[in-house]
């Protein structure tokens, strides 16, 4: 196993680190949705790496035992978790635009300010 | 004994039973009581030669042991107490005033009552010195 | 168990607030009585066995050893409450009742749990005859005596919780010297039997306390102690020794003390010395010496006080000192007083001989010879300070001038009868052997015992009339002399301003600093804690993600980095 | 019907959720939920019956076995936990009616109730599944939820927590996706049981450690262990108070439960604690968290915020029992999850009672609340003493114990930090209740005078949950056998 080997493990951490950067430096919620995507997305690389086999196909049954398949399980799984990052992105974005509607800004460092503003009065 | 206070000796300041030890305030007397103690001292110790005593301790049995034990150790106590007192003498309110030594006993508590001659006179009879 | 001995007493105590004034004498004086005749009653044995919670409680134990005890303390009692005849201050007659019930109720207690609470209630009660006296003086000296007592009950306490921890046992039997806990209540024990360096409070208490209430102290608290003692360490070396100091120190201290009631506690001490050697070699037969010397040293020791109680409430005073040619107008008092003393002093025919030579043969039998030796020096001793010095400087000697009336009926009753009490023991000792813990097969009167005896006496005497003549016996002088207690009186407080006015201003700097210190630190707290603080301000995406990752790395190394 | 019990217990929210959506009627919506949830307590009611004497209920789902299928596992520990989930729901539910309408628009209480159930659909389903990716889907359909119901919130500050609470929340729970993933990889199977025996004789220790320490930190954070509590003071403070309420007793106990599960149950304590030392961080965590954020507390002005830092602080002390790793620690902790759950609903109710008639919870304004809502501030003054751990109340009942499990091993510097906390805490309750009972009204707030008592449907249930708080309290020893059985059945692993 060389360090090309690990190619889609780089890819996974470098996207989570990413997501994960993204999430500290930037105030801006729509980056920070965007960020916590880019982070999600990394862990379903992760999941869809550790299915893979060596020489495996698809798993989809035909008739012939040489046939070796990758581990359907974590894609299965990973249907779920895609789902729930939709979701998740979904909820976060309204909540986003609500924010907008409310504080006319999505700048959390311009939200804090209106929200200390607030608890002086 | 002290005889420097014989000048108050009077029948008033006496009770019947009193009388009995007006002894003590003739030096004559004393002297005899003193050479009756010495002559008492003297047969016990003799007495210690004559007798056979049953003895535990070590040199219990030796003659006069008590005789001088008594008199050694009575004079060390009385001597030594002495020097004892040069040392550790205080003035009386040298606690005070959370001591009661510097204090006088309150009057509530005491029934103080002179003697009074008068009951003498009336019972004089009676007891008949 | 209202019936029994202590119980007895109490309810007494408590009965003589709501009676007229008039019955309240003649209720002391039944109670006694009341109590003696239950303490025969109910026989030997265990009485009152309470079981509370896996503890069990023997609050009536009557056996060979509490039964004299009881029988003195009752006759004490008795006596003391005739003395007090004349008393009208319900206080001092609460407290005698009360103190004598707590005292009996120690004696007679049957495990350690009830004797705690009788020996505390000893101090409590007893206090109250100090503070009787009413002076700023005697309220400080009654707290002095309280807070050692109370101290004494403190360590009892502990030390029978371990003991209990221990062994599982609350029963009051022999202990002996063999734990931490055992060790606490001997020391317990010992600060109320006033082993040497505990014995100030006596020393100190007594001669405060009222004319009646010193006749009562003197009897009971040390000789309670003295009981516990030789139900628990019977037989410990260590207290022959200890009993040995405790005979020969006080006397010098007696000799040269001026107030004749603290020369009379310095001589309880020196009494109870007596006793503590008997505990200490604790064969059958030194027991049978203490019970016996406790038992005459109470009456005796009661008269001595009685009588100079007498003179102290008709002359204002008991110093040597302002005393004098006492017996023209006092010769009743004076006669009790002499035979008191001669009692002490171990006269034969006098209750002194026949109980102090039973712990002498006991010593020399044990070959404690030197202890025998000591005990030897100290019956001179006793003649010295109690038997010559208290009737002839109040009685005798120079003439004060002071012509006092003869002590009142009651006073005079209750001495003739103690000091025929006295004589007659010594006179018939049977009685009291009868009632010993063991079987007395002790003859008193040999003729070498009494020609031993009357030779140290006499020649005991015939130095003082030498010592007199020459002028080296030493004057009756206005002064107090210290003792160890001068330590917690004058010693301690006396560098206590110097040291205090250190730790304040130490205190005073400490505090202005670390109240700035405190203050600053608060303006910190509240600037990170307040609602809009960087503790409490809801943290933003930025920090918690940040916090998250930070705690992931640092979980991450810590669980990789050994295992890598 | 009573085998089905587990998945009905999950099945009857979950179904009902989409019901009320259909129905849309403000009244009939609140009903069916609280009766729902009612049901849902009743059926975690019968599981602990089925479980208390130490039996085990696995049920496999379509009737795939494990470890092929999901599974429902219960046991005396989890049975537990789901009935204060659905208990306090049910009890929270009856009293969020009135409390809902003053704050949510009625136009949407469709949505809140359902979201509602949707929430204690996902909380009981982590609590009773024995398949760890079915946690994570469990776990985000509760998230979900909760991100909803706190925006329901009344002021626009709800929406911010809302959001700060998704971010994190979505990061633990892929936190928790990386380890389950991990933890995949290392062993090939999903079924908790399985994993637990299966972890011991892995190939790749090492993929295992790194599950752990995701699985770890994830799980803190969803649990608002210090310091990664940072999302739970907006939400506390912002959301409706009866989500509050809801939330402070049951999310972050689910939570720990799950956390305590993988310690025990899935890597062992050997592992958890020997092996990785796991207490040189929770223990100084939980003591940062019960010394700091009552301290914190102090200084609040607002009563929920201290409030919800006080929750930050007795999770520490859960936190504190878990770290001891013995029998009696997981008692305490497992006794003061309970108690702690029922005390600090409690508390959020009453003040959400202050709410409802003041409009406000700032905590100088209180000044003698006693004459003007006596039952509520009677209801906060006792659940109050719990809280700081009065003897006779639960408070007292799982502190005590939780120090005595400290002691037993030896721990003094943190018993030391308990009962300094508990200082503190004497300090903050004590405040209000000074505030509450004797400062006298001064002239700027006499104009809030003649409020009168909240509605009786809001008092009833916040009564109930007191009642049942001070029988606990005073009945210790029932809650304390419950909890040890349950610190058993975690302790001793899947069989």
């Amino acid at each position: 196993m060389d360090v090309l080997g690990l190619f889609n493990y780089w890819v996974v951490v470098i996207l989570m680190m990413a997501g994960l950067y993204i999430l500290i430096a930037r105030y801006n919620l729509i980056k920070k949705m965007i960020g916590l995507s880019l982070f999600q997305t990394s862990i379903f690389y992760l999941y869809i790496t550790i299915g893979t086999v060596d020489g495996g196909t698809a798993p989809i049954l035909v008739d012939d035992p040489s046939v070796v398949y990758s581990n359907p399980l974590p894609h299965v799984l990973i249907l779920t978790a895609i789902v729930v990052g939709v979701a998740t992105t979904a909820v976060g974005l309204a909540l986003s635009v609500r924010i907008y509607e409310a504080y006319n800004t999505i700048e959390e460092d311009e939200i804090r300010a209106a929200n200390a503003e607030e608890q002086d009065i | 004994m002290k005889n420097d206070s014989q000048k108050q000796v009077s029948d008033d300041s006496l009770t019947p039973l009193a009388k009995r030890f007006l002894w003590v305030e003739s030096a004559d007397k004393v002297r005899l009581a003193i050479y009756i103690l010495a002559g008492l001292c003297a047969v016990l110790f003799i007495l210690d030669f004559v007798v056979h005593r049953h003895a535990y301790a070590p040199n219990e049995n030796t003659p006069g042991f008590y005789a001088l034990t008594g008199f050694l150790a009575f004079s060390f106590i009385v001597l030594g107490a002495g020097l004892l007192r040069k040392l550790i003498a205080k003035p009386e309110d040298y606690y005070a005033p959370n001591a009661v030594d510097a204090e006088d006993y309150p009057e509530e508590g005491l029934n103080r009552e002179e003697f009074a001659p008068d009951e003498i006179v009336e019972n004089k009879p009676g007891s008949g010195s | 168990m209202l019936l029994s001995a202590p119980f007895l007493f109490l309810i007494a105590s408590a009965v003589l607030a709501f009676i007229p004034q008039r019955l309240r004498a003649p209720l002391m004086l039944v109670t006694p009585v009341l109590a003696l005749i239950s303490i025969i009653g109910f026989g030997t044995g265990n009485h009152g066995v309470l079981n509370i919670l896996n503890f069990e409680l023997v609050l009536y134990r009557i056996d060979n050893l509490s039964f004299p005890f009881g029988v003195i303390f009752c006759i004490a009692a008795f006596l003391a409450s005739l003395y007090a005849w004349h008393v009208r201050d319900l206080t001092q007659q609460v407290a005698t009742l009360g103190y004598a019930g707590a005292a009996l109720g120690g004696v007679f207690a049957g495990d350690l749990v009830t004797l705690f609470i009788w020996w505390e209630a000893t101090a409590i009660t007893s206090v109250f005859l100090i503070f009787a006296r009413g002076t700023p003086a005697a309220m400080a000296t009654g707290m002095r005596y309280l807070i050692i007592q109370v101290l004494s009950g403190v360590l009892l306490l502990a030390g029978l919780l371990m003991h209990f921890h221990d062994t599982g046992s609350i029963a009051f039997n022999h202990l002996g010297l063999q734990s931490t806990g055992t060790w606490l209540i001997f020391i317990a024990f010992g600060i109320k039997c006033a082993f040497p360096l505990m014995h100030n409070w006596l020393q100190d208490a007594y001669p405060a306390a009222t004319v009646t209430g010193t006749v009562v102290l003197s009897a009971f608290t040390t000789k309670m102690a003295v009981y516990t003692l030789a139900r628990g360490y019977a037989g410990t070396e260590m207290l022959v020794y200890i009993g040995a100091v405790m005979t020969l120190f006080p006397i010098f201290f007696a000799e040269i003390e001026n107030d004749l009631r603290r020369v009379l506690a310095y001589s309880l001490n020196n009494q109870l010395g007596f006793m503590v050697v008997g505990v200490g070699i604790g064969t059958e037969l030194a027991l049978n010496g203490t019970v016996a010397h406790a038992f005459s040293h109470i009456l005796y020791k009661s008269l001595l006080f009685m009588s100079v109680g007498a003179v102290l409430y008709r002359t204002g005073t008991s110093k040597a000192s302002e005393l004098g040619g006492l017996y023209r107008t006092m010769p009743i008092t004076m006669v009790c007083c002499v035979i008191g003393a001669m009692a002490i002093s171990a006269f034969p025919l006098f209750s002194g001989f026949i109980s102090k030579s039973l712990i002498l043969d006991a010593a020399s039998k044990n070959s404690y010879y030197v202890v025998w030796f000591c005990l030897v020096v100290a019956s001179a001793g006793v003649l010295s300070h109690s038997g010559i010095k208290i009737p002839f400087f109040t009685f005798f000697a120079h003439d004060s001038g002071k012509r006092p009336a003869e002590a009142p009926m009651h006073m005079r009753i209750a001495m003739i009868i103690t000091a025929f009490l006295c004589v007659f023991i010594g006179v018939f000792p049977g009685f009291l052997y009868s009632i010993l813990p063991h079987e007395v097969s002790y003859k008193p009167y040999t003729f070498s015992h009494v020609l031993t005896q009357m030779q140290l006496l006499c020649f005991a005497l015939l130095a003082f009339v030498y010592l007199m003549k020459v002028g080296l016996h030493p004057h009756e002088l206005r002064r107090v002399n210290i003792d160890s207690d001068w330590v917690y009186r004058k010693g301690i407080p006396s560098i206590l301003p110097g040291v205090a006015a250190s730790v304040i201003a130490l205190n005073t700097r400490s505090r202005e600093w670390a109240l700035k210190r405190l203050e600053r630190l608060g303006i910190q707290v509240a600037r990170y804690a307040s609602p809009t603080g960087p503790l409490a301000d809801g943290w933003g995406v930025k920090a918690m993600v940040g916090a998250v990752v930070v705690l992931m790395f640092a979980i991450l190394l810590f669980n990789l980095w050994p295992n890598a | 019907m009573m085998d089905q019990l587990p998945a009905l217990q999950v099945m009857l929210p979950m179904v009902a959720a989409p019901l009320i959506v259909i129905i849309r009627h403000p009244f009939w919506s609140w009903l069916i939920a609280t009766l729902i949830s009612v049901c849902a307590c009743w059926v975690s009611w019968l599981m602990l019956q089925q479980v208390v004497d130490g039996s085990i209920i696995r049920y496999a789902i379509g009737g795939w076995e494990a470890p092929t299928g999901i599974e429902f596992y219960v046991d005396r520990a989890n049975a537990g936990v789901a009935l204060l989930v659905s208990g306090l729901s049910s009890v929270v539910l009856v009293y969020a009616y009135h409390s809902i309408k003053r704050t949510v628009d009625t136009s949407k209480h469709y949505l809140f109730y359902a979201g509602w159930l949707l929430c204690l659909t996902g909380l009981i389903g982590m609590v009773i599944t024995g398949d760890a990716f079915n946690v994570f889907v469990f776990l985000e359909i509760s998230s979900l939820s909760t991100y909803m119901l706190i925006a329901f919130g009344s002021d626009r500050q709800a929406l911010v927590a809302s959001f700060r609470y998704l971010v994190m929340g979505s990061v633990g729970a892929s936190f928790i996706l990386i380890g389950i993933g991990f933890l995949y990889a290392a062993t090939g199977t999903l079924n908790m049981v399985d994993l637990a025996a299966r972890i011991p004789d892995t190939e790749s220790p090492r993929a295992v450690l790194v599950a752990f320490s995701f699985l770890t930190v994830g799980l803190m954070i969803k649990a608002a262990v210090f310091p990664l509590h940072g999302w739970l003071l907006n939400a506390y403070h912002h959301a409706p108070i009866a989500v509050t309420a809801f939330l402070a007793g049951t999310a972050t106990k689910v939570s720990l439960y799950i956390l305590v599960r993988m310690f025990f149950s899935i890597f062992g304590d050997e592992y958890s604690f020997g092996y990785l030392l796991l207490n040189w961080v929770l223990l100084p965590s939980a003591i940062a968290a019960f010394v700091t954020m009552s301290l914190v507390a102090i200084y609040q002005t607002d009563l929920r915020r201290m409030l919800a830092y006080s929750s930050v602080a007795q999770i520490g002390y859960i936190l504190a029992g878990i770290s001891l790793a013995t029998q009696q620690g997981l008692t305490a902790a497992v006794v003061h999850m309970f108690n702690h759950g029922m005390v600090k609903a409690t508390l959020f109710m009453a003040v959400g009672c202050v709410l409802y008639r003041a409009g406000h919870a700032h905590i100088p304004s209180l000044e003698r609340m006693m004459s003007r809502m006596p039952f509520t501030t009677t209801a906060f003054i006792l659940s109050g003493l719990g809280l700081i751990g009065v003897p006779l109340t639960v408070g007292f009942v799982s502190k005590f114990t939780l120090i005595n499990a400290l002691m037993e091993k030896g721990w003094w510097p943190a018993v030391v930090m308990i009962l300094a906390s508990s200082v503190m805490a004497t300090a903050y309750i004590g405040r209000v209740v000074y505030l509450m009972l004797f400062r006298e009204a001064r002239e700027s707030s006499a104009s809030g005078e003649g409020y009168q008592e909240v509605p009786l449907l809001m008092l009833v249930p916040m009564y109930a949950l007191l009642a049942l708080g001070l029988y606990f309290g005073l009945f210790g020893s029932q809650t304390l056998g419950i909890a040890s059985g349950a610190a058993e059945s975690l302790l001793g692993g899947y069989q």
